[in-house]
């Protein structure tokens, strides 16, 4: 059983259901011969051929039309966004045309869009962007965005085989940095609509996914071993729909409870979250449910104002820490 | 389609062009009149407020709506075109039939969307027609994303997009059509130069005095019709269409038209410059036309005509009678269907309470 | 002093802005000679000349973008979008460019992008819109949206003076159906960023924007004499930036607060209210923050579909009854 | 701009095209020269390390940046140009300094975007530059209304707005070349055709083969000139610049050149066909033959150029001496400027705790 990062466990969940199905098919900038600009796609072309593997222009919205296009005729397209901040650039197509298809006209459209999204790596505001907040209030999408080598390459699969359009987020701090033993041969699915109890604690629950999941353990081992306090925290995996059930869970366990994310505030999924736990859990809060995210400003590159903006470990364990107090 | 054993044309007739038998005349012929008395009678149905919404009418462009739709195969799972709000006689050439078109738009349970997108964005891909969204150029990724298809399975089917002279300026015009050029997609394109995009001429929308010019920039082959002569939009479709099916990739042709009626029946069209509407109307109707034609041409009958007129205003009667009073969809019907999975949105909680 | 509508109050001030700035213009489809699709800027071609009512293409990209490049040379475009369901065209425009000009690279953008949206109007799908959550997430941007014609009237001045982007939403069901007096020669300017109260009240809070603010207000009546309930209204005008300082008041002074739009519910614009109401007055809080908003469905456009999924007056008459009895 | 007095020739020696002078001569060369070995530096400083992000080379590309600037009128207030990420050249050009390329590339406090955004995104709009976006096409409905207000006010001022062959498939590359061409607007488009887009050559982003027939859609004229040959892109720029300052609007002008390293440096380049690379280099640098040109027709000395070569090494020393050392920008730095109005984004609780 190897261990395998993030990004290859993504290849790989990719390539299985390229094998398996031949309605699949991978459309996208740079995705043939190249691999795509972080080598998702290596050596897919050679193997699934051009007319699998397609070079597109420079058109994103093109893609994802597209794509949804190919869907209706019973394919399986995937669609790569080079940096998920090109996706804005299809926003109207995905919002307007893909996730109202099957509600205005009984069309399915069933489509991957996936891309490199995320910060923490000096990719200034256009390559370091989250854009869940802009397509988390769009009915029709799903939206996935895994933490764990396991979840990219499950994910992905569900994604694929899933009957509704799917936007699958990769951050692109955790493709080479997580590692994970994926056993050979088995079947990785991760439902959508699931998440996933990520640590086990009594007195505080992080809500939290992606990029941050990560610094929130980091933060719950050292609220562990400097104050005793016993973290929670719930890896959301899948943003749209929500699964409120596991997060009312976890809130009913800890009565308290801290949301985190990578993205910006206003807006950001946060705001959603705390709506739904007060409306479904008010009576079970021992505190005011809080956020920590990034500040609201686009993000820059330079590394001393990156840290400040985006959320760290540090403030999670501050945040947590004052919370806990309460 | 129909008609095919009937010999075309008497010995003493000039040829039919095109290859059109004179049952595939008349049936063209019926398509022409279906639009144009289906949109009567839509009008009727607006004025009474029956209609919900927009009523967008294609007079004078129903030539170039059906020429260019007969020009495909039709049947089941065989090519597939994308139609605008214009298009009405398109989507009757592919099979939708006046009652949906009706229920559309009077929103009826029944209708082909159950009341949820309005006018013609309906669509039946079996039978070879996608509705359009209302955001312009939108169908052109699409349209690419489907011909794609039919490319990379082998099918020897076409598709066939429209686009308005307004419509070419949009960002997904230029993409879609750019894909679809570069993967040689079996895609035709109809761009309709009907001289508005709402209230704004042309001139404002590009600088090229014909659309057809546009197309030099994908690549790809044009050419530009009399829109309103049914037998050349019929003769460019075929052609582009045979081109496409044998793999040669995209092909444009613009029809020159006119807009005759507003953006929609609330535009009062005072932007139009004096005595223009009622030169089309009165010189290049393309109904007329196309009749004149028949006739002196002796390839049909004044009574044929006359029999369909009478047989296509019987059916948008009895259409308009077996829908005009059905009832709207039921209001909780409005929560399935956004997802395959899960089947239905949430019943919000204070419809509970 | 005349009663003038909704939209001859945006006409009205419009045209005020154009008389006394120079720099102003206009851009759009169909804004000249047919004098805009609602005919807000009905006239203002004959008066203005074609060089400063602008009909362009149908581009809603280059209307945004073309605004911003004029707004870097000192001019103060007002770009329409002919409804506002096309913003979608935009979103990167909005976004990526004009939102983050100032940030990244101190220019300075000083456009309003301004259109009909809304429902209630049997319009569908892509007729019916209300973008704010789109937008709403986007730091560099303002977001306004009166209620009122004289707020309609005073936002649209304020925002073509303010030195920000700003994106006003005028919803088109209360073009013509909102009547006031507004005072000739008056300057009205409402400034950005303040919310108004509507209506007083004690036993509970309703902060609302938009069409909503009526279906409140009449929502508030029948409470007051059906169940002698007193519903206080805040209408909050500007959604970027929120004003928090009226949010909090109108909860700490009744300690129960129903926020209420007609945008879909997932992602919408409530999500962040009640976030920030937690955070900043959760000990108030007599009940849970509740939501009542459209059902998450595309809009459809028959009457009874329609009416089904956008908030009615008398859900929130059962809303709020039910919360004042929590 | 500079040396109007030097007589531009010797009787004896064959006239210097495009009525340029031998001090404008020189000043071109300095900026290609300068352009390659801060090139070179920044190179350099990638592998230390230094730079943070991406490094975008215009290796092989620096003779059509540069002399496409120079047709500008430069100086404040004048002409305005918006580069891409391999337009380093135009950046010197129109007045930007090289400690604040170097600064930006390493982000630092004092750099033009004070480590906001990445690599040349930067501007000065009173020298006339206004930095890209990464979103390609979209400098163009923004450049549309930059040179529309020149027009709106009377201004003889023009615009140049740079596109790679790769960038025209985006949407809003055609919706604001068509608003700038139905607008007359004094906009100049350079469209590079470097033979990339990344990894995808040309032949799978369009159909056509040149660029310039790009322009036919748009109803403006353009021209297609050797982008490795200085003398023809500046004569093609000056034209077409003076074209648009007497207001005869848009014009394209597609420059065939080469990007002769990856996309960014950490491409390996293993999709170019092998000896391709070599070819180019060695036969077609335009620095090469633009002192092949300078130095055969005696416009100029050898002396001269090495100089400048001197001259501008030092330039880059100095400037990467003041820089190399400086501080990052302060944390809290973050915050200020997001609006004019608040002035700065409020300090997340967390922070303060
Ligand atoms: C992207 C987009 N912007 C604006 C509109 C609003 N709109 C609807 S139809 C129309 C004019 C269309 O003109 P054209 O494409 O020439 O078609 P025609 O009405 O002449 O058939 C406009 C501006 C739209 N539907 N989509
Ligand atoms: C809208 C958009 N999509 C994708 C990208 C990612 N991207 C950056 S540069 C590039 C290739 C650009 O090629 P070209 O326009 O030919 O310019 P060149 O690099 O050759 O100078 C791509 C795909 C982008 N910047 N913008
Ligand atoms: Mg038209
Ligand atoms: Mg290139």
């Amino acid at each position: 059983m190897a261990e395998i990062t993030f990004l290859e466990a993504l290849r790989q969940g990719l390539w299985e259901e390229m094998e398996r199905d031949e309605r699949v098919f991978i459309l996208g900038e740079d995705v043939g011969i190249y691999g795509g600009a972080f080598k998702v796609t290596e050596g897919f072309v050679k193997r699934f051929g051009e007319a699998r593997v397609i070079d597109t222009p420079i058109s994103e919205a093109a893609i994802v039309g597209a794509a949804a296009g190919a869907a209706h005729m019973g394919m399986r397209p995937v669609a790569e966004m080079q940096f998920i901040d090109f996706i804005s650039c299809a926003y109207d197509m995905l919002t307007n045309y893909v996730a109202t298809a099957r509600y205005r006209a009984g069309l399915s459209t069933p489509i991957v869009v996936r891309g490199p999204c995320g910060g923490y790596v000096r990719g200034g505001p256009f390559h370091s962007q989250n854009p869940e907040a802009a397509f988390f209030h769009t009915p029709g999408l799903k939206i996935v965005y895994p933490a764990t080598a396991r979840d990219a390459k499950g994910l992905i699969k569900s994604a694929i085989r899933d009957d509704d359009p799917v936007l699958y987020l990769e951050h692109k701090w955790l493709y080479r940095r997580i590692k994970e033993q994926l056993p050979e041969g088995e079947e990785v699915l991760t439902p959508i609509g699931e998440a996933r109890l990520a640590r086990e604690g009594k007195d505080l629950s992080i809500v939290t996914y992606g990029a941050t999941v990560w610094k929130a353990l980091e933060a719950a081992e050292a609220l562990q071993q400097q104050d005793g306090v016993s973290v929670e925290i719930l890896d959301l995996r899948t943003l749209l729909p929500l699964d409120d059930a596991a997060i009312m869970r976890t809130v009913k366990q800890t009565n308290k409870v801290l949301i985190v994310h990578e993205d910006t505030r206003t807006g950001g999924v946060a705001g959603e979250i705390a709506a739904r736990i007060n409306e479904q859990a008010f009576e079970w809060l021992d505190g005011p449910i809080m956020r920590v995210t990034a500040h609201d400003v686009p993000l820059p590159y330079a590394p001393t104002l990156e840290d400040y903006v985006l959320p760290q470990t540090d403030d999670i364990v501050k945040a947590a820490r004052w919370l806990a107090a309460y | 389609m129909t008609s095919r054993a009937i010999p075309a044309t008497e010995p003493s007739q000039p040829a039919i062009p095109a290859d059109l038998s004179r049952g595939q005349l008349l049936e063209i012929y019926r398509y022409l009149r279906l639009t144009r008395t289906l949109e009567e009678r839509l009008t009727a149905l607006y004025r009474q407020s029956k209609v919900i919404g927009g009523l967008f009418r294609s007079l004078g462009q129903e030539g170039e709506s059906v020429a260019s739709a007969y020009a495909l195969e039709r049947g089941r799972h065989r090519d597939i075109l994308s139609p605008l709000i214009r298009n009405l006689g398109s989507l009757l050439v592919m099979g939708a039939k006046p009652v949906e078109i009706l229920r559309q738009y009077m929103a009826k349970a029944d209708g082909p969307t159950r009341g949820r997108d309005t006018n013609v964005h309906f669509n039946d891909l079996e039978l070879g027609y996608l509705g359009q969204i209302s955001h312009l150029g939108d169908m052109f990724p699409v349209m690419a994303g489907i011909t794609l298809t039919f490319k990379m399975r082998g099918e020897p089917r076409v598709g066939l997009v429209y686009i308005g002279d307004g419509g070419t300026s949009t960002g997904t015009f230029h993409e879609g059509l750019n894909f679809a050029a570069v993967q040689r997609c079996p895609l035709v394109v109809i761009g309709e130069y009907n001289h508005w995009a709402y209230s704004t001429p042309a001139e404002k929308q590009f600088g090229v005095k014909d659309l057809a010019e546009k197309a030099k920039g994908y690549g790809i082959p044009a050419v530009t019709v009399d829109g309103n002569d049914v037998f050349a939009v019929y003769a460019a479709s075929k052609h582009a269409v045979e081109r496409a099916r044998r793999g040669k990739g995209v092909h444009f042709i613009e029809v020159k038209t006119y807009r005759r009626k507003g953006h929609a029946e609330h535009d009062d069209q005072h932007y139009v410059p004096p005595g223009e509407l009622e030169r089309w109307a009165r010189e290049n109707d393309p109904i007329d036309r196309y009749v004149k034609q028949l006739l002196r041409s002796e390839w049909v009958k004044e009574g044929d005509l006359a029999e369909i007129d009478a047989s296509v205003g019987e059916e948008v009667d009895r259409a308009t009678d077996v829908c005009a009073d059905e009832r709207l969809p039921e209001p909780a019907s409005a929560l399935p269907g956004v997802y395959a999975d899960p089947p239905a949105a949430d019943t919000l909680w204070f419809r509970r309470v």
